[in-house]
């Protein structure tokens, strides 16, 4: 066992507590602001129907007490955090009688698929060219050329998105605008309606795998610069190792621990989605789910799936830290 | 008797991950007989605590620091700035206690603008000048550059040069050779040796090198584990050392005898510290110590006279000799004129 | 003098750091130039030329047969589809986004120096607060906060959409975490440097330690800072912008890809409408992401071995 | 981004569809609630069957359709992601008709504003008894829910006592709860509706389906016994039950989150009874939500789709230059579009400081050039209004009798002398920075607009700039709130209302919609005069096609237009891309037998009326 008792208990302290002030966070921003979004919602609605009706104020209450909206704020925060604390994240405003789940569980598992891929992509094509990078005996190509895809790295991706769309699909026609599928495609699990998947998803993928790749490359190679300066490099040039070895076994390998916390990290930022790009995209993915939230003033929606976020984060971050000590040798929790 | 400049009064410093550093140290410094003390002690002693404590970076846990009688915790701010000025110090590294973004003359016009030392700018480089001139530096040489221009002994000569600008009373050296190139500590030891003779100044030799400290010093404070074992004069001390501890020290100075074989004359060390409870109580050598008796473990042995009133040694072995009157050190320290009371 | 030539000559050697402010340089020298040859009033905005048209240098109104007689106007980065000059949205956005970034990115730094400084000094509860508080919020997605606070607030007055300032203030409430953290462990270690001991033996007061000896030595950590918050902050403006939360009215770079986007340029071919905004915001992202792998070669020389 | 634009032009269309119906049901002078708001139903909230809806048709249950024989059609939801899925309850809070479930409702008669009229459908007649306040309607025999169960008078009554009921809970309910006093079924085929006083216009208004209007019929057997708590919450859609029932030739065969199949039934009964002499040539109907308009007509310029939701003036052009086989209800050119029912204005806040001042009303009028709107904006493909409400056939002659006043309050006169003229008149000045102001408070002119408006919007802003007015355009999310609350002072928006005879659209301004600021109102001009209040009371009851009624009509629209009471902008323009390659016989202006819009009720009229051109 490489922690102890204490540190356990700690940790998962922490996490209550950061997931507990977050939702406390989600709870008071809408509150903070002179507008109700129950009734502001309802106001919109019914002003959309063109008629407002005469017992408005009495409708509006009858949802508040419905939305427990009408009871003393801490009654509300109470119940709010019992909500929570089950996992219940009530009712969308803007497609009731659906529960905000639903609406998240639309948009996940593209989100999911789209990022997860990119990320792991980005991340196996940035820690090499970072390694090739930093690594002395590396062509003048590598050294001097590559960083120029470096650059990608500091444009937003949804900006190179736009571009992509631009020249591949409107130019050169040879890639969909955007969206996940073909309009009259039936869904099935089947080799054409995959493929189709994938055709869709190049666009956005290429700009995220762009847009992230230099971090990655970045980050790897000031961890490689830090390893070949280390003493063990040295005498293991020094003994004779052959340089393709000396670079994987000696640089690579203890260089790439950092980069594989990183990589966990970056994995539980997935459920967060790329909003902007999946908008530029029209991919349906829970980005899109959280803008549309966003300009109906769907709250409930906002907020269930901030929470859902940020329990993701902060349970991948105990995770992590969890495993540190696996992956690193060096690091125990053991003890105060 | 004078007024003493500075004075601890059964100091203990405990550290917040429970470290006692200091344990009951009692030690004042009378300026009026200038010397060279060293504290000595291998790391961990506390040597460097106490040197804090003295410049008043570090406030005691228990007992307390006097400056002229004022207790430095609740001193005035005029108080705090003449000592301020009369205690000064000299540290280990001699480039970290520059600030690389400045040039070396930074450490010497920001005391003299503080302290209002000179009335003009040009009254302030003269005695830049003259301070690097009596530390042996040619100021042309030396001003107007950056640390990382300069060579380590340079940078600590500049170092005891801005002490000796402040003209303190008190100078505490921390391991100012230790960082320095051993064909230039000679010229620092020299530099701290003049300012002790020809300007009078009360020096704190803060070492773990016993070498170096009967090399310059005038008297010897042994310290181990934050609790005093041997003090007084250094000839006697280093020459015939009484307490155990201090034997073992002498005995593994490299001396240039060949036919001496180092550590020779150790005992025991016994590698496996005894850290039981009772050892907190008792004698810090008691687990290290070859005569180690019963006693020791019960409760700290008080300050012995072992011989003459040349010095001081907290052991049971002398449990027949006179006992220190008072606990502070610092009275052995002036011109050996503490009567014996026998 | 001195100080400058050395500089000059470590800049020399810092390949990137050069690239990144010549850029800089280029887009101040852009911005400032521009400004006097177009009307910074009326030219960016809807209506100050005529609508779609491509770059040209000599513009001739399409009802007109005989070009030769009309003054040619000059439209160098073309017009966009409802008539502003591009050339003018592209001074004048220039200036506006980078002025977002950095009201927002110095707010946000300072702040944060301060909540660093402080949380490090004094210690104990206060910081353990602190800590905690930037703990949490960086667990939250930036944009995702900024989304809510955007469109809650955004016009609650008189239907007004934020203005430029009050999206730099919105976005400087998420930029102040980075910096927190990085002077808090920076003034920790700095705290116990032997410089600092000296200081004090030279009689200065604490604030003096903190701003003659701390602050300068933190200079390449707090330009790194403040390079990063910046960057932050203009991402966190475009993205605002980009989902229809900025100040619609104003030039900004974020709001017209926000229009390029709306107004459908691609499809209607209006190709130069995008270019324009979307290569600016390419060169400032490279410009902050070269100065911030310059600064960090000089915070941290250890990667300069790999040039 | 794109999204919101979208989202404001679906709303819009909602609007215009709902809001006909509060409107219809001022008509009938009823002032109960019109539309359930979205976030409806108290009902408990415990049946929510989660994953059901999202899980699309097995591969195998679903057949194979050639692509000749499917309609394939964007629009709806938000961008990319439909948010009605699986609500095929038309009553359930947030479900809609207008993503192809229009196909399976049939009304009791169609009305084409653009075609013959009234189509009797499921009813063969109505009558009004002579002060209009009884009706009788005749149901037409052999008429079934696609699970074989005969539609009878007693599905209309349900439906009527239902509505009636679930007033104001149910969409739809209000106009209905406020005009019948009691509906019963005389036999199967008769309906007898009392009605609470003289109501001429019920019947067009509630009971015929023409552009998002009229009520929908309901199976009793299915919905009998449920509370309206109940309905608002009932989903209704299940392929294994057959649900939603339909009396139309369609059901709804997969429907997930991006993709609604709409399959051809083929046991419809009006074969079987030959009111119709044979089944739609569409055997599918696809429906995909609507997507950013670059990417929708990427779509339909590859012959992916057939048509969607109507364009932007400035991308229709483009669209229809990059594919010959597309065309739109005007061909292939100018201005590519028809005109809807939803005309739009520079509204005003009659209770804000400022805007209370007919001069300075008459000011912002003059200060915008109409024209200039359509050629910079919308590229030529436009059209300026001078009156609050269409120019359909039926409207015509009310604009023809309007001409005289038109010459003397010109609604779309470009002046700026005309300007200064009035904002001088009520004692304004031009401060430092050249902006209209009195007594130091300067007009400040800010106003929001759905982000349909997003062509015109900021153009508007910079000629109310010119003209010395501090104007800003925008499009807050809440902008439905600030108009209905009157946090602001003017706004852009349109006017869904009058199709057959002015009075609908007049009857916003009357002062049952007043309320004060901060207080919510629908038509929110918050204009109040009593004169015009009693003229338009006295229209309510008479019948258009009486001599007086015309009288009335003059003498409220001089009150109208010396008051300004909002400054008429343009007509509305539906421009719908449609495409020739798999289908023939969309509804165009030399093919008018309905307007375009797929997505209103009368899409069964299309279906039943386009020819493949291929196989």
């Amino acid at each position: 066992m490489r922690y102890s008792k204490q540190y356990l208990l700690r940790r998962v302290g922490l996490l209550l507590l950061i997931i507990w002030s977050a939702a406390t966070f989600n709870f008071i921003i809408p509150r903070i602001t002179p507008r109700n979004p129950l009734r502001e919602k309802l106001l919109q609605e019914a002003s959309r129907s063109g008629y407002i009706p005469i017992g408005f104020d009495e409708m509006v209450a009858a949802y508040e007490t419905k939305f427990g909206l009408d009871l003393p704020i801490w009654r509300q925060y109470i119940n709010y955090l019992g909500d929570m604390a089950r996992l219940d994240l009530g009712f969308s405003i803007a497609s009731y009688p659906k529960t905000v789940w639903q609406v998240i569980l639309e948009g996940l598992p593209w989100t999911i698929g789209l990022l997860a891929v990119t990320t792991i992509i980005a991340f196996a094509l940035g820690t090499l060219l970072g390694a090739l990078m930093a690594w002395q005996n590396s062509g003048p190509f590598v050294r001097y050329v590559m960083p120029s895809i470096l650059i990608f790295g500091a444009i937003p991706a949804y900006v190179i998105a736009l571009s992509l769309v631009y020249f591949f699909a409107f130019r050169l026609k040879i890639l969909p605008t955007g969206g996940g599928y073909g309009i009259s495609t039936i869904p099935a699990l089947s080799i054409p309606f995959i493929l189709e998947i994938l055709k869709h998803s190049i666009l956005p993928a290429l700009a995220l795998v762009l847009a992230r790749t230099g971090g990655w490359a970045l980050g790897m190679r000031g961890m490689m610069v830090t390893v070949e300066g280390e003493d063990y490099m040295t005498f293991a040039e020094a003994k004779g190792v052959k340089d393709w070895r000396l670079f994987y076994k000696y640089g690579v390998r203890n260089a790439l621990l950092p980069q594989v916390t990183g990589l966990a990290l970056a994995l539980s930022f997935v459920v967060s989605g790329a909003v902007l790009v999946e908008l530029v995209m029209g991919y349906p993915g829970l980005g899109t789910k959280l803008a549309q939230a966003v300009t109906q003033l769907d709250y409930f929606v906002i907020q269930g799936i901030v929470f859902v976020i940020i329990l993701t984060l902060a349970i991948a971050m105990l995770v992590i830290d969890l495993l540190y000590p696996l992956l690193d040798p060096r690091i125990s929790y053991e003890g105060g | 008797m004078s007024e003493l400049l500075l004075e601890l009064k059964n100091v203990t410093k405990q550290f917040k991950g429970g470290t006692v550093a200091l344990d009951n140290i009692s030690f004042s410094i009378d300026a009026d007989e200038p010397s060279i003390i060293a504290i000595a002690g291998e790391s961990g002693s506390g040597k460097t605590t106490l040197g804090l404590m003295a410049m008043g970076f570090l406030t005691a846990s228990t007992g307390s620091v006097l400056y002229r009688g004022n207790d430095l915790a609740e001193m005035s701010g005029s108080d705090h700035k003449e000592f301020r000025k009369e205690v000064q110090a000299v540290f280990q590294d001699p480039f970290a206690v520059y600030n690389p973004f400045y040039k070396v003359d930074h450490i010497m016009e920001v005391p003299i603008a503080n302290f209002k030392m000179a009335s003009s700018k040009k009254e302030a480089r003269e005695m830049m000048e003259q301070a690097l001139i009596s530390v042996g530096l040619r100021p042309e040489e030396t001003l107007g550059r950056f640390p990382h221009q300069l060579s380590g002994g340079q940078r600590q000569r500049i170092a005891l040069g801005r002490a000796l600008l402040l003209r303190p009373k008190l100078l505490i050296a921390d391991e100012p050779v230790s960082m320095v190139d051993a064909s230039l500590r000679a010229t620092i030891l020299e530099a701290m040796d003049k300012l002790n003779k020809e300007f009078g100044i009360t020096v704190l030799y803060i070492t773990h090198d016993l070498t170096t400290a009967y090399h310059v010093s005038d008297y010897i404070l042994i310290l181990y584990k934050g609790s005093i074992m041997e003090a007084g004069d250094i000839e006697s001390i280093i020459r015939n050392p009484q307490h155990p501890y201090t034997q073992l020290l002498i005995g593994s100075i490299p001396w240039p005898d060949l036919d001496r074989v180092w550590g020779e004359d150790i005992a025991i060390i016994d590698i496996e510290e005894d850290t039981s409870e009772e050892s907190r109580v008792g004698c810090k050598f008691a687990g290290r110590c070859p005569h180690v008796m019963d006693k020791c473990k019960v409760a700290p042995p008080p300050l012995y006279w072992p011989d003459d009133n040349n010095r001081v040694a907290s052991c049971y072995l002398f449990d027949d000799k006179p006992v220190l009157p008072g606990d502070d050190v610092g009275t052995l320290f002036r011109s050996k004129k503490v009567a014996v009371s026998r | 003098m001195q100080r400058i030539i050395i500089a000059l000559r470590y800049i020399r050697r810092n390949v990137s750091l050069a690239i990144g402010l010549g850029i800089l340089i280029f887009l101040i020298l852009f911005a400032v130039i521009g400004s006097f040859l177009v009307d910074t009033k009326v030219d960016p905005y809807p209506l100050a030329g005529p609508a779609s048209v491509a770059p040209t240098l000599s513009y001739c109104p399409r009802t007109d047969p005989e070009c030769a007689q009309v003054e040619p106007v000059a439209y160098p980065f073309g017009t966009d589809g409802q008539g502003r000059d591009l050339f003018a949205v592209a001074v004048v956005g220039t200036w506006m986004t980078i002025r977002i970034g950095l009201l927002a990115g110095m707010i946000g730094l300072a702040i944060g120096t301060v909540l660093g400084f402080t949380s490090a000094y004094y210690g104990g509860v206060y910081d353990a607060f602190i800590q905690w508080t930037v703990d949490v919020l960086l667990t939250v997605p930036g944009l995702l906060i900024l989304i809510i606070i955007a469109s809650t607030i955004a016009g609650l007055e008189n239907g007004k959409t934020l203005t430029i300032n009050q999206m730099g203030l919105v976005i400087a409430l998420l930029a102040w975490m980075g910096p927190t953290r990085t002077i808090r462990s920076q003034v920790l270690s700095m705290r116990e440097r032997p410089y600092v001991m000296m200081a004090r033996l030279n009689g200065m007061s604490s604030l003096g330690i903190i701003f003659r000896e701390m602050i300068p030595n933190l200079l390449p950590y707090l330009g790194a800072g403040l390079v990063g918050s910046v960057t932050g902050a203009i991402f966190a403006s475009m993205g605002l912008a980009a989902l229809g939360l900025g100040p619609l009215r104003e030039p900004t770079l974020g709001v017209t890809i926000y229009w390029v986007i709306n107004q459908n340029a691609f499809l209607r071919g209006l190709w130069w409408w995008a270019a324009v905004p979307i290569v600016i915001v390419a060169l400032i992202f490279i410009m902050l992401f070269l100065i911030s792998m310059g600064l960090d070669e000089v915070a941290n020389p250890r990667v300069r071995r790999a040039r | 981004m794109q999204e919101q634009k979208k989202l404001n032009r679906r709303d819009f269309l909602r609007l215009s569809g709902i809001a006909s119906a509060g409107v219809l049901a001022a008509a009938c002078g009823a002032t109960a609630p019109a539309e359930a708001p979205a976030a409806g139903g108290a009902a408990a909230p415990a049946a929510a069957p989660a994953a059901a809806v999202e899980a699309p048709a097995a591969s195998g249950a679903l057949k194979e359709v050639a692509r000749e024989k499917s309609l394939i059609l964007m629009f709806g939801g938000q961008p990319g992601q439909f948010e009605d899925t699986g609500l095929g309850n038309p009553y359930a809070t947030g479900a809609t008709h207008q993503i192809g479930s229009a196909a399976l409702w049939e009304p009791l008669f169609f009305y084409s504003a653009y075609g013959e009229g009234e189509i009797p459908w499921l009813a063969t007649g109505y009558e009004y008894n002579e002060d209009f306040t009884e009706l009788t309607i005749s149901i037409r025999d052999g008429v079934e829910w696609s699970d074989g169960t005969p539609f009878t008078a007693k599905d209309v009554v349900f439906t009527l006592n239902m509505l009636k009921d679930g007033a104001p809970l149910l969409s739809r309910s209000q106009a209905t709860a406020a005009a019948v006093a009691s509906a019963t079924a005389v036999d199967d085929l008769t309906v007898q509706i009392v009605m609470n006083g003289p109501r001429p216009r019920y019947m067009f208004n509630q009971l015929m389906s023409k552009f998002d209007t009229g009520i929908y019929l309901v199976p009793e057997h299915i919905y009998a016994g449920k509370t309206p708590d109940e309905i608002v919450s009932f989903e209704y859609y299940d392929p294994e039950k057959n649900w939603p029932l339909s009396t139309g030739p369609y059901k709804i065969v997969a429907w997930n989150t991006t993709q609604k199949f709409i399959d051809r039934r083929d046991d419809w009964w009006a074969v079987k009874t030959g009111f119709m002499g044979e089944l739609p040539a569409i055997e599918r109907i696809v429906i995909a939500p609507r997507a950013d308009d670059s990417i929708m007509t990427q779509r339909i310029i590859n012959n992916e789709v057939d048509s969607i939701l109507d364009l932007r003036a400035t991308t229709i052009a483009a669209t229809v230059s990059q594919n010959p086989a597309i065309i739109t209800h005007t061909g292939r050119e100018l201005p590519y579009g028809y005109m809807d029912w939803w005309p739009s204005s520079m509204w005003f806040n009659h209770d804000a400081e400022h805007f209370s001042d007919k001069n300075v009303r008459w000011a912002i009028s003059y200060a915008i050039d109409r024209q200039q709107l359509i050629d910079v904006a919308l590229e030529g493909s436009g059209m300026v209004a001078s009156l609050p409400f269409p120019e359909y056939p039926p409207l015509l002659p009310y604009y023809e009798a309007a001409k005289p006043l038109l010459e003397k309050y010109n609604t779309n006169e470009y002046n700026l002398d005309k300007v200064a003229e009035r904002m001088t008149a009520s004692g304004y000045e031009k401060d430092a920075d050249g902006f209209w102001a009195k007594d130091g408070s300067r007009v400040l002119a800010p106003f929001g607009g759905w982000s349909v408006f997003n062509d015109i919007g900021p153009i508007v802003a910079e000629q109310l700039r010119k003209a010395g007015f501090e104007a800003d355009y925008t499009t807050p999310a809440d902008h439905g709130t600030r108009m209905s609350d009157g946090s602001y002072g003017l706004w852009l928006n349109g006017h869904g209302g009058t199709i057959r005879d002015p009075f609908t659209t007049l009857d916003f301004y009357t002062g049952k919609y007043y309320a004060p600021i901060g207080e919510p109102t629908a038509q929110s001009s918050r204009y109040n005069n009593p004169e015009y209040d009693a003229i338009l009371e006295e229209m309510a009851t008479t019948p258009s096609d009486q001599p007086k009624y015309m009288d009335l009509f003059l003498s409220a629209l001089e009150i109208w237009l010396d008051d300004l009471v909002d400054a008429p902008i343009q007509q509305w323009m539906h421009r719908i891309p449609m495409n020739t390659t798999y289908w023939s016989d969309w509804p165009t202006a030399d093919n008018s037998y309905v307007n375009g819009s797929f997505w209103h009720l009368t899409f069964p009229l299309m279906l039943h009326r386009m020819k493949p051109t291929q196989g």
